[in-house]
């Protein structure tokens, strides 16, 4: 029980900071100025926010939620490549 | 544990609104792509908060690893500025 | 007691974790130009969530509370942080040749370009 | 008989991933795993090896975790440790250039390993890979120097040794 | 604490309907097709959304569950007990179908306005009706 | 029963099965041979279920075999089976004349979504289960999408289908919307259980409890939402903007469909709706009555909207989608009245029209295949005799002043039920667009008295054994349902029972949760 | 066209606002309430309940079962739906051929050797995601997209060319989605046929033991639940969901020579 309530009690003083952070990724997401800016921001908020959600599935006490948020970690990455082989300006998926 | 809960469910909400605006009214078509996602992503955290895992498990691929690529995909083939 | 270092242990990484997140961020606003950001994000990247993933799965070990799930949480924690390691490096070379080919973003300020010099750059 | 081997090698890869992944205790899991294992690793195996494997692998594996520890706690450490100076200091004070960087590793797993490491240390970024003349063009945030094998020093010294010994 | 939470959870479903009537109108006003479709899918997420909010639910004195049983239940008493503890999981089943049909529009619908291109040389709506080859 | 149960999924299962054939299998014959067989093994299947539904009333099948509100559950009652048959039947006509319409190289694709379209539309028909309907209403859809598209080198095809997927996903969202209303309200997806809650709210199932919500409000919002898609399949006034953007684009034998499948589905969905589950004696009782209102006023306006444009059309499929319009919208007129006898007239003129638009479009095909879409390519008709007279037959059962036919009764019925209740306004609009879309079709027949413009070279016309086969057996049955209304009062009597049964939700509940009650 | 610009936008937002009102009202049911509606309670209980097995699928997660249990019809059809999305980009695109050598280059070399070491490693994730789907959230759609994500960026990060080259071909592919679609259909039907061959009563869509009808499929694999056909249903949608996401997104990705030579056709009669 004592484990448990250090567990909560740090990762719940952590949040506040997690959402600053997502918040300044934001800024650079709606700031822009380039496209590639935007999608590098939107991968790295993916990232931090498939971190925060490992956190979550520790405070919520629900450790079979994991695989999702290891899904969008995984798949934010995705992106990157679509719009950089968008970028190269070849054949897009030839 | 819930008052915190809802209350990143709510930011998450709140974001989608500002990531769903943004995505409608951009002329690039790309950047649109580009907020949509972050719309999805905020859409999943959403999801996960909610206690649906497996949603996020479908929607996240679906969303994220798919539609994008479809889209981009699409701009490629047509034009990328909305005119 | 090795539960409660876990445990620790875990709880520090997740902090340091969200340290380089807020670096991250930070550096992803202050820094001039996208390629400079590109070190940021792989900060936010890294430190922020190839560590705390580590971390969370080095907690889960030692919090006995979860249940026999745990060992799942920490298997899976553990295998997307090294999935992340392949991935992000990949993601940021991906996007920093595209945007440098397609002239997507300024370059300034730079000091010396060793691909124009080369002039591999439409390469 | 060294076909069988790359199989085998992509298997334990593949089954180890999955044991890792799905924190497998049951022999359920264990079984089926085994089986989705080798139908994936039938799949994949052509995609994914390039050259004929050795006998030295075992040794390589181990040299692998090394790098992976040495990797996190010192390279890793450092690089942070710089960005976060640069990034919360009053004055960004910084001296971006792109640098060449020669590298010497035959493979082009052993590429990846270097062009990998430089990229997820912060600081440094890949952005241009020349296979042919082997030079990765590294974005550099404070650069110190523009030659290319002063720079390989500062950069990748470390990480292409462990890439020499682990895919040669 | 309950009125926050009825408050906040009030607040995420209003968002949720201010996005469907955003992406309904880029749906209907922008001329750009490819515009519409990212507005389309937007619109249908927003709504597939409601389910899962619906399917929420509180517990008391804790957070609720997934609903999966976390390990082979040995007596009713545990299967009573995970049904007063966990969230409604119908809404989550059918808004997994709902998406993947979802899907498979977009996929048919993504060809077709390649195809459209390639007969009108635009995205527009409008253009269309300056006709072309027939 | 288990016909009704594996008649969409062996549909579906068969047209799962083309692609995987095509790998082997090259020659087109097989293709058409093999949809033909699968369309009227459905048919004989649609036949059987609807004896079976007459003999032993509403009938079910339970999925997976769990009880109703836990599972899902086929529910057909004699609404249900009469116009699943219909379609079906109309499927398989549209099936045998594709053999002969469509040529081309990837025929089996167009025989998969034939297929598929037949299951999404029986499924609808016999479901029981609210979301059920939604995911058979995407089945139908979708298939519908791809067949408008079929000709893909028309552009217009493809910007009627971008036009048509565009705004019916929006349609099948408000749907999907409205399940989840009814869901969160009523604690169930059910919709004989959904029709007993909304009657009585305290009615303990067993599995699903008493009601959850503000039945009252979600109940309202469930319909407007649900009425706003049943209206756009429908192609209502508001929503009926892409019917003569798609329809017209479709190849012919998909343009046949277009009524008895697509169309149908919106009208029993309203039906199903307004009568069954929110009907008479539901807590929304006092609102009921306005919907129905401003239903029935938006079929009046598209009745006249359809019979307006249909006169000036110059393209002979837009002219029958425009009739389509019109004639969906007396049908909406009928069962807004609230009676029994506009229900019945409703399922009548819907039967009147589906079987007289398809005789249309395949006695109007020969002329499209011999000499294109205008409607002065009428003429050439005349050469084909047998498709002239099935043309004129189906004109003047649309047009509906010969008594002979089957449409004279459909809207003696409608304007009888509008009288009874006293509706006199709507029986003067059922009386003008009567006469302002009779403009229209004499102005069609004159077209085919004209002397014979010159024929295309199509390799088509040298064998017309099959579109006159086709064109014969509905030909026939339109006679005959004409002559058997009129002649046989048992046959009225087996109508009019339909609408009884849409007005007596209690069996329809009865039969599905009848010994689950606590 | 201003003053319909104008119309539309008034009527959505009064939409909104009426929707926003029924929300506030009620309309939805409580939300986020203390109690659950009874057919909720239902699922739970009986979805792993050896001791009332005709209402239960025997397997430890409520929302695969639903999916392929209790409604497994909506996910037949569901599934039904994206295999005619498919034959539908298919039909669009009919009569293409797969052109070699039209220079495929792909992105940089470090791209595709972390993809290639990428390529066991999810695939292997995203089955486990479709073999635990009636133990661990997942299940055969999740895991099917998981992989289909990893097939879509394999054609994205090498080109279509190596696609082709490694055996992606169309063909393969819609011999893989039709191999799963009838595994599907024969596993919805597996015990029917199983009663009319024993001359017992049973159900399309039957699992275990049900009313009527004593038939059963195992719902035990060594030392954990199996669910009996959710199992099966959950293998074989995955490789029709992976193999048919990956087919319909190569065909769209087609380049312009081959969707030119496949428009050539020109085979529009009417």
């Amino acid at each position: 029980m004592e484990l448990e309530y250090l567990v909560s009690t740090v990762l719940t003083i952590l949040i506040p900071f997690y959402l600053t952070s997502f918040l300044l990724y934001i800024i650079r997401v709606v700031k822009g100025p380039t496209l590639s800016d935007r999608v590098l921001a939107v991968d790295s908020l993916g990232y931090d926010l498939a971190a925060f959600m490992v956190v979550l599935s520790v405070l919520l006490k629900a450790p079979l939620m994991i695989v999702s948020a290891l899904a969008l970690a995984l798949w934010v990455y995705a992106l990157d490549i679509y719009v950089a082989k968008y970028l190269e300006a070849r054949e897009m998926g030839g | 544990m819930e008052p915190v809960a809802i209350l990143l469910a709510t930011a998450a909400a709140l974001l989608s609104v500002i990531a769903t605006y943004l995505a409608i009214e951009a002329k690039d078509l790309l950047v649109a792509t580009v907020f949509s996602a972050v719309q999805s992503t905020a859409y999943a955290l959403m999801y996960y908060i909610l206690m649906a895992p497996d949603i996020v498990l479908v929607y996240v691929p679906v969303s994220v690893g798919l539609l994008p690529a479809v889209t981009i995909l699409l701009i490629k083939k047509t034009e990328r500025y909305e005119r | 007691m090795i539960s409660l270092l876990l445990v620790i242990l875990g709880l520090t990484l997740i902090a340091i974790g969200v340290f380089f997140d807020f670096v991250g961020a930070l550096g992803l606003l202050r820094l001039p130009n996208f390629y400079t950001r590109l070190h940021a994000a792989t900060a936010g990247a890294i430190g922020g969530a190839v560590v705390p993933m580590l971390g969370a799965s080095l907690l889960a070990l030692g919090a006995e509370y979860l249940g026999p799930q745990r060992f799942f949480l920490a298997g899976a924690a553990f295998a997307s942080s090294i999935l992340l390691m392949i991935l992000a490096q990949a993601g940021s070379h991906a996007l920093a040749r595209a945007t440098y080919i397609s002239q997507g973003a300024p370059l300034e300020p730079i000091e010396y370009d060793a691909l124009r010099e080369r002039g591999r750059g439409g390469s | 008989m060294s076909r069988l081997l790359n199989y085998l090698t992509v298997f334990a890869l593949t089954y180890s991933f999955y044991v890792v992944f799905t924190g497998a205790s049951t022999s359920f899991s264990l079984a089926l795993g085994a089986l989705a294992s080798a139908a994936i690793t039938v799949f994949a195996t052509p995609l994914l090896i390039s050259r004929e494997l050795r006998l030295a692998d075992v040794v390589r594996a181990a040299y692998l975790v090394a790098y992976y520890m040495y990797y996190m706690a010192v390279a890793e450490v450092e690089a942070h440790v710089g960005i976060t100076r640069t990034v919360l200091s009053r004055r960004i004070r910084i001296s971006p250039a792109i640098v060449e960087v020669p590298y010497y590793v035959r493979t082009s797993f052993g590429m990846t390993l270097i062009a990998g490491s430089i990229t997820n240390t912060p600081g440094t970024v890949v952005v241009q890979v020349d296979t042919a003349g082997r030079v990765l063009y590294v974005h550099w945030l404070k650069a110190v120097t523009y030659r290319p094998e002063e720079a390989r020093r500062y950069i990748s010294e470390k990480f292409e040794e462990f890439a020499a010994k682990i895919f040669g | 604490m309950s009125d926050y939470f009825s408050l906040m959870f009030t607040v995420v479903l209003l968002s949720l309907v201010v996005n469907i009537g955003i992406a309904l109108y880029g749906i209907f006003i922008k001329p750009s097709l490819v515009k519409k479709f990212i507005a389309l899918t937007i619109f249908s997420d927003s709504i597939n959304s409601f389910a899962i909010a619906l399917g929420f639910r509180r517990v008391t004195g804790s957070y609720p569950g997934v609903a999966v049983l976390s390990d082979v239940p040995r007596g009713v008493e545990e299967l009573r007990h995970f049904s007063t503890a966990s969230v409604d999981p119908l809404p989550q089943a059918l808004v997994l179908t709902a998406i993947v049909i979802g899907l498979a529009v977009y996929m048919f619908l993504t060809g077709l306005i390649m195809l459209y291109y390639r007969h009108y040389g635009t995205t527009r709506v409008d253009a269309a009706r300056g006709g072309s080859r027939e | 029963m288990l016909t009704a149960a594996l008649l969409p999924l062996l549909l579906i299962g068969l047209a799962f099965a083309l692609p995987a054939i095509s790998l082997v299998v090259r020659n087109p014959r097989f293709f058409r041979i093999y949809a033909v067989t699968a369309s009227l093994l459905a048919l004989a299947m649609a036949l059987d279920v609807a004896v079976g539904v007459y003999r032993t009333g509403v009938t079910y099948y339970l999925f997976g075999g769990f009880r109703p509100p836990l599972g899902i559950v086929y529910t057909i009652d004699k609404l249900g089976a009469v116009l699943g048959l219909l379609s079906i039947f109309i499927l398989a006509m549209s099936t045998i004349y594709s053999t002969w319409m469509v040529r081309s190289r990837w025929e089996y694709l167009y025989y998969t979504a034939l297929l598929a379209l037949g299951a999404g539309s029986v499924g609808c028909l016999y479901t029981g289960d609210v979301f059920n309907f939604f995911v058979m209403l995407e089945v139908l859809s979708i298939s519908a999408y791809v067949l408008v598209a079929f000709y893909r080198d028309n552009p217009r095809a493809v910007e009627a289908s971008i036009r048509y997927s565009m705004v019916g996903m929006v349609a099948t969202s408000f749907y999907l919307l409205s399940a989840f209303v009814i869901y969160g309200s009523f604690g169930t997806l059910n919709m004989a259980d959904v029709a007993l809650k909304a009657r009585s709210p305290l009615a303990q199932i067993q599995y699903s409890g008493g009601v959850f919500g503000n039945v009252i409000l979600s109940s309202a919002l469930a319909i407007a939402l649900s009425m706003w898609t049943f209206t756009f399949k429908a192609a209502i006034f508001p929503n009926h903007f892409w019917l003569p953007d798609a329809n017209p684009e479709a190849p012919t034998p998909i343009s046949a469909l277009f009524v008895a499948v697509i169309d149908l589905i919106g009208a029993y969905g309203a039906i199903r709706y307004l009568y069954t589950i929110f009907g008479t004696g539901s807590v929304i009782e006092y609102l009921r009555s306005d919907i129905m209102l401003v239903l029935h006023v938006l079929g009046a306006l598209s009745a006249l909207v359809g019979a307006l444009l249909l006169v000036v059309q110059t393209d002979v499929k837009k002219f029958i989608a425009y009739s389509t319009i019109s004639h969906m919208g007396l049908a909406f007129m009928a069962f807004t009245l609230g009676t029994e006898r506009g229900v019945v007239a409703a399922i009548v003129q819907l039967v009147s029209n589906s079987l007289s638009e398809a005789l249309l479009f395949y006695s109007a095909g020969i002329a499209i295949v011999a000499s294109g879409r205008a409607v002065e390519g009428l003429s050439t008709l005349r050469r084909y005799r047998l498709a002239s007279v099935a043309f004129v037959v189906g004109l003047l059962n649309l047009f509906g002043v010969v008594p002979l036919f089957i449409g004279f009764w459909s809207k003696v019925l409608i304007f009888i039920a509008m009288v009874e209740v006293g509706y006199i306004a709507s029986a003067l609009v059922l009386v003008v667009s009567t006469g302002i879309s009779g403009l229209g079709y004499v102005r069609l027949i004159r077209y085919l008295t004209r002397p014979s413009g010159s024929v295309r070279e199509d390799g088509r016309l040298r064998d017309l054994r099959v579109p006159y086969v086709v064109i014969s057996v509905v030909l026939l049955a339109l006679v005959l349902l004409g002559a058997l209304f009129i002649y046989l009062p048992e046959f009225r009597a087996l109508l009019e029972v339909v609408g009884t049964e849409v007005l007596d939700y209690g069996k329809y509940v009865e039969a599905v949760l009848g010994g689950t009650f606590k | 066209m201003k003053a319909r610009e104008l119309l539309i936008a008034i009527s959505i937002a009064l939409m909104v606002l009426l929707l926003a009102y029924v929300i506030e009202l009620g309309g939805l049911g409580p939300l986020a309430p203390y109690a659950l509606r009874d057919i909720a309670r239902a699922y739970l209980e009986y979805v792993y309940n050896p001791w009332n097995v005709t209402a239960s699928s025997m397997a430890l997660e409520a929302v695969t079962a639903i999916v392929w249990d209790y409604r497994g019809l909506d996910t037949y059809f569901e599934t039904s739906v994206l295999f005619v999305a498919i034959v539908g980009v298919a039909t669009l695109y009919r009569g293409y051929r797969e052109l070699r050598g039209l220079g495929g280059v792909g992105l940089s070399e470090i791209v595709k050797t972390s993809t290639r070491v990428l390529i066991p490693l999810i695939l292997v994730a995203g089955a486990s995601i479709a073999i635990h789907g009636h133990l661990t959230p997942g299940g055969g759609f999740q895991g099917g997209s998981f992989m289909a994500v990893l097939m879509v960026l394999l054609v994205v990060v090498f080109s279509l060319d190596y696609a082709f080259e490694k055996g992606l071909t169309s063909s393969r592919l819609l011999a893989i989605r039709s191999a799963g679609l009838v595994g599907i259909l024969l596993t919805s039907v597996a015990l029917l046929i199983a009663g009319v061959v024993a001359g017992a009563g049973a159900y399309v869509f039957q699992n275990m033991a049900r009313e009527g009808s004593d038939l059963s499929m195992p719902s035990w694999f060594l030392d954990r639940p199996l669910g009996g056909t959710l199992f099966l249903f959950n293998v074989f949608e995955s490789l029709a969901v992976v193999s048919g996401l990956t087919l319909t997104f190569i065909v769209l990705a087609l380049r312009k020579e081959e969707v030119d030579q496949a428009l050539a056709t020109g085979e529009w009669c009417e």
